[in-house]
């Protein structure tokens, strides 16, 4: 499995997830500049964290008319991984890929803590190496990450089971729903706030984001219900 | 904007506007009659004051700073470029250096601490080094009026807001609080880098026809005087006259910094030297470049990229707008240089030539506008003696008895002093902070040390930055003394073999022979641990005239220190691991109350002598701690400062779920005695021999780790035992209870 | 030619806005029992020439495109006097 | 009695706005070659009780206590209409 990470300017997250795909898992990643215009030869596509175009105006809304965005909505209609982490997944919102928006968090302050996550849907190619309802720690690192969708759009994201990762024991950034990460109606498009690469070296003091990327890697034929 | 109508040469030499922007009679007179031989104009008068302020040329406290040791067999840079260099093996290099922005931002907090975080990452990277981490050193008045808490508010967001978006982990520092930082707070942030030695560069311009690149973003008339401003005090007065605040923009500087490490990693054949515009912006970094060549050099300002209309010559060159670097380019390269910033969506201009002729020569609108030899603003800087006299507040405490707290209710005591602001838990400031960001922090935050692993290699580093303005204060010599050692023995509490150091020198009015005598003092005593330590001084930065309203700052000599763990593996933090692990103390006790935390919360002033102490045998325990983790023989460490043994005790079980019983061979009050250079380490039963048979009579054995939640503790004169729950929680809401506060 | 619009947004009513939440809380508390709620929105001045097209059509191309996220806010806009 | 008033708070001039920059950058690319320049505010709008203090004067204080940065910012102010 080949898989892009994109680098937009200003992107920060994108070594430490190169480094966790390629030096911990062994995976084969590579760096996809924003200015590029294809993905041809791709198996997955991964957006990482950092502070796209400087987070101006809102986070990822100008980083989602670079070049490679159309590409990349494209890979996702075909069905293929896209996963974003934090910037990665505002970006996805502001893109349209997935559904709501991430606002300032409630406390108005970045934080930059382990949080306690609860996972709700463990049969996504991300996470069906977790146990159904597992309690994992990850990471977050973000003034931003306060999930928002209206009511129906709520209902509809919890009714089909789209919402992957909740906040355990305490909802850190006001998100609604303690949302942490969502899925799209097809299940190959991942946004998650907290940060699965920061998890996955025991040197670190933590390994419960590793298997989001041994799951994807392994591929374990969840892929199928994701092509229509 | 209007355009300023200048004064001619002979008006300025009447009107004498120079003494405002810094410049001393005695200093326009040499600069008129034996340097130029001529009357200055008005840009080159501006440049010399900018030049020749204390900020830029260390005019004061260079003869000082020459007692500092600078070398040894590691150091592959030391004072005098953007950082510091020193050599971890493997061809790679670790390049660090801190610096002050306490005037910025005592007057504008978010972008003061923010612009000084991005001037000292430039630094970092116009060496050619990759930044990994970032710490900071930050003292001011206690927590209890609104103008207090804006500041920490805004100064930790600049902090944070800056580190965050460049992707830079803010892995440490230190913070206290004391009413003399009320209107004068500190703010220094050091910044540390990783370099491939063959991809050092230095901040020159030499070879005659090499082209002067301007890269980054546009000038405006920020912070024009920033520099001067820094050297002179504050009083209410001027407050408001202020020029333009400078505004960070570190969205910019991250492009900056790839557009940069792309140019010194893959073409070093395009490139002759590098330098980031700081304080004194294009003046300070074009003649620096130059006069370190043995240059001359010619710019031509309407080339610089300009964001405002109008500006003059003097406002271009003394602008201090930010993430703004110069590079010298050899000839017939320019173009691939602006074509690799362009792709960064950065300017890049070609503003001037290195030249054969000594002469700094700027032209602007079709006049020549300066013209004076380069080594003028650079190295013909009048070096002021200064006087020096002993305070006489030390003459006055030496004949006065020691303090002593007498006898003391110990658990009582103990729970007030963990929610005293400066040793309580920083977290609600840290958490703001992204510490993890490049994943190599194995301890971040809240440790003795940062502990930052090297990829690709088995080794890592550890970083710590100190200073203790109260024992400065009461002593500066010995106080200078600790200041370092402080530094290192939390290094070696995690592991670290101390390599090096980087300074901020905060202190007040020069001009004044006590402050000076304090700052002389300081150095003497920071240079004679820096000596027995063998680590050198390879970087730093002085901040003088930190006074308002004519008071002072506690003198505050900030160290930041880098050590080496040649295993990564072998790192160390202070929590207690298992239940039965033996507990103990190492060095000596004695009564070192001046200056404590202890004496600050009973009596809410300091007094007293601090009592010397011998560096040699410090330094000997230092390496025996160090040989004995290294033979696997401790499970955690912790070195003992502010709030004794008491304090540190405490900090070593909150992030676990055990407790200690342990009894100290001392008087009760002892616990709270500061007596420098001491640890407490806990080894696992079976190390417990080999530790001691290494140790010798060094360590005592305190006791040992319990499953019970509760501080158990035995002392001469009596027994106290506290519930270590409530007393995490007391530490770990006293700041934000405080912060929360109405006034 | 050029003129020059504001463009106003804030987040929709059923948004809870922290910040605004925030500063009203601390005006009250500066003392200000006078003030009953504050709201905050950003506006953006956009200098354009309507030669080629209407501003409102400039207007509402920029603001669906990239300046309003509608799953949050929503916009109105007025043109700006000259001498302002 | 409740009035609105609607409180403008932008950049001094000569401060550099990175963000006003970014947007500008982003319009233009997304295919505005009319719009010239692009600048960021905030706006405050303050409910308030002009019983006891005039809305003048309340304005001016909690401007000038919390709203507004006078470094880097100014002010202005008006009255919203009724209706709005
Ligand atoms: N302003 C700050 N920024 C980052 N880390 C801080 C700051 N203040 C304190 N810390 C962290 O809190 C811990 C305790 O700091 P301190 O009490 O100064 O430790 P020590 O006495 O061992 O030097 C350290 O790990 C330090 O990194
Ligand atoms: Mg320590």
């Amino acid at each position: 499995m080949k898989i892009a990470i994109i680098v937009f300017p200003g992107s920060n997250c994108d070594v430490d997830l190169f480094e966790a795909l390629h030096s911990v898992c062994g995976a084969t990643a590579q760096y996809v500049s924003y200015q590029e215009k294809s993905l041809a030869g791709f198996d997955a596509v991964m957006i990482p964290g950092g502070f796209s175009y400087g987070d101006y105006l809102r986070c990822g809304a100008i980083a989602r008319f670079s070049n490679i965005m159309p590409e990349v909505v494209r890979f996702a209609a075909a069905g293929k991984p896209v996963l974003g982490i934090c910037n990665g997944f505002q970006i996805l919102t502001e893109a349209g890929l997935l559904p709501g928006a991430l606002k300032r968090n409630n406390g108005l302050k970045f934080i930059c803590k382990t949080t306690a996550l609860t996972v709700e849907n463990n049969e996504t190619p991300f996470t069906n190496q977790y146990q159904a309802k597992e309690k994992i720690y990850l990471p977050i690192a973000h003034a931003d990450g306060s999930y928002y969708a209206q009511k129906d759009v709520l209902a509809q994201l919890e009714a089909k089971h789209q919402v992957v990762f909740r906040y355990a024991d305490e909802n850190p950034n006001g998100s609604l729903n303690d949302i942490a990460g969502i899925i799209n109606e097809t299940g190959n498009v991942l946004g998650m706030m907290p940060h699965p690469e920061r998890a996955v070296e025991a040197l670190l003091g933590n390994v419960d984001g590793l298997r989001v990327f041994t799951a994807l890697l392994a591929g374990n034929g969840y892929q199928k219900e994701a092509i229509r | 904007m209007t355009v300023e109508l200048e004064m001619s040469p002979q008006e300025i030499k009447e009107k004498k506007p120079y003494l405002e922007w810094g410049l001393s009679e005695k200093e326009y007179d040499y600069i008129a009659q034996k340097l130029l031989g001529r009357l200055p104009n008005y840009t080159e008068t501006g440049l010399f004051a900018v030049m020749w302020s204390e900020h830029c040329s260390y005019k004061k406290s260079k003869a000082v700073l020459r007692e500092f040791p600078n070398k040894n067999a590691r150091v592959l840079q030391g004072p005098g470029e953007g950082a510091g260099i020193i050599d971890i093996g493997d061809g790679q290099g670790i390049v660090f250096k801190a610096e002050s922005h306490n005037h910025p931002s005592a007057v504008e907090p978010y972008a003061g601490a923010a612009t000084g975080v991005g001037g000292i990452i430039r630094d970092i990277f116009s060496m050619g080094a990759r930044p990994i981490a970032l710490l900071d050193s930050l003292h001011f008045g206690e927590i209890k009026d609104s103008r207090t808490k804006y500041l920490i508010n805004e100064v930790v967001a600049g902090i944070g807001g800056y580190g965050n978006c460049m992707g830079i982990p803010t892995v440490g520092g230190e913070m206290t609080f004391d009413e003399c930082y009320a209107d004068n707070p500190l703010v220094n942030a050091m910044c540390v880098g990783i370099i491939e030695q063959s991809e050092m560069q230095k901040g020159q311009a030499k070879g005659v026809g090499n082209a002067v690149m301007y890269v980054g973003a546009k000038t405006g008339r920020d912070g024009i005087h920033g520099a001067t401003f820094a050297s002179t005090d504050f009083s209410d007065e001027k407050e408001t006259q202020r020029s333009a605040v400078q505004v960070g923009d570190p969205f910019m500087e991250k492009l900056l910094l790839e557009a940069c490490l792309l140019l010194t990693s893959k073409h070093q054949d395009w490139l002759v030297g590098i330098q980031d515009m700081g304080a004194a912006g294009l003046v300070s970094s074009s003649c620096e470049m130059a006069s370190k060549a043995g240059s001359g050099m010619t710019l031509d300002l309407d080339n610089v990229p300009q964001r405002e209309d109008g500006m003059s010559a003097y406002e271009i060159m003394l602008s201090e707008s930010q993430e703004r670097m110069l590079l010298c380019v050899r000839a017939g390269f320019e173009k691939q240089v602006q074509e690799l910033f362009h792709n960064f969506g950065l300017d890049a201009v070609v503003i001037g030539r290195v030249t054969e002729e000594k002469n700094y020569l700027l032209r602007h609108r079709g006049e020549i506008v300066t013209d004076i030899p380069v080594t003028s603003l650079t190295d013909d800087v009048l070096e002021e003696s200064s006087r020096e006299k002993k305070p006489a507040r030390m003459l006055a405490q030496s004949r006065k008895p020691a303090w002593h707290p007498g006898k003391l209710v110990v658990a009582a005591t103990l729970r007030k002093m963990l929610q005293q602001p400066t040793i309580a838990s920083k977290k609600s400031f840290t958490e703001t902070y992204d510490s993890q960001v490049r994943t190599n922090t194995v301890v971040g935050p809240g440790s003795d040390a940062a502990v930052i692993r090297i990829r690709q290699t088995n080794k890592a580093i550890a970083i710590t930055t100190d200073g203790n303005g109260r024992l400065v204060y009461l002593d500066p010599f010995v106080g200078g003394k600790i200041a370092v050692l402080e530094a290192a023995t939390n290094l070696v509490a995690s592991g670290a073999t101390p390599l090096a150091i980087t300074d901020c020198l905060n202190f007040g009015d020069p001009n004044d022979p006590e402050v000076y005598w304090e700052l002389h003092q300081a150095v003497k005593g920071m240079a004679a641990a820096c000596r027995q330590l063998d680590t050198p001084v390879i970087s730093g930065n002085v901040s003088l005239y930190n006074e308002s309203n004519g008071t002072a700052i506690y003198p505050t000599p900030m160290v930041g220190m880098v050590g080496l763990l040649t295993d990564v593996h072998q790192y160390l933090t202070p929590t207690v691991k298992q239940v039965g692990s033996q507990l103990f103390l190492v060095g000596e006790t004695g009564n070192d109350f001046a200056g404590t935390e202890i004496q600050k919360m009973l009596t809410g002033q300091l007094s007293g002598s601090l009592n010397d102490f011998s560096l040699t045998t410090t330094v000997q325990r230092l390496a025996k701690l160090l040989q004995a983790n290294q033979a696997g023989l401790l499970e955690s460490a912790h070195d003992l400062s502010e709030g004794g043994l008491a304090v540190a005790l405490v900090e070593m079980t909150l992030h676990s779920q055990l407790g200690l019983s342990l009894a100290v061979p001392f008087a009760g009050e002892q616990l709270f005695s500061e007596t420098p250079g001491r640890f407490v380490v806990s080894v696992a039963p079976q190390k417990v021999a080999a530790f001691k048979q290494l140790l010798g009579t060094d360590a005592v054995l305190l006791g040992e780790v319990t499953a019970k939640r509760e501080l158990a503790l035995k002392y001469q004169d009596g027994t106290a035992v506290l519930d270590l729950e409530e007393a995490k929680k007391l530490w770990e809401e006293a700041i934000p209870c405080l912060m929360k506060s109405k006034d | 030619m050029t003129v020059k619009a504001r463009i106003f947004v804030t987040y929709k009513e059923s948004v809870f806005d922290p910040q605004g939440q925030a500063i009203t809380d601390a005006v009250q508390s500066l003392g200000h029992p006078e003030v009953e709620k504050i709201n905050v929105g950003k506006f953006f001045d956009v200098q354009l020439d309507p030669a080629t097209k209407s501003v409102a059509q400039t207007v509402s191309e920029i603001s669906e495109q990239l300046l309003v996220n509608f799953n949050l806010e929503t916009y109105r806009y007025e043109l700006l006097e000259e001498q302002q």
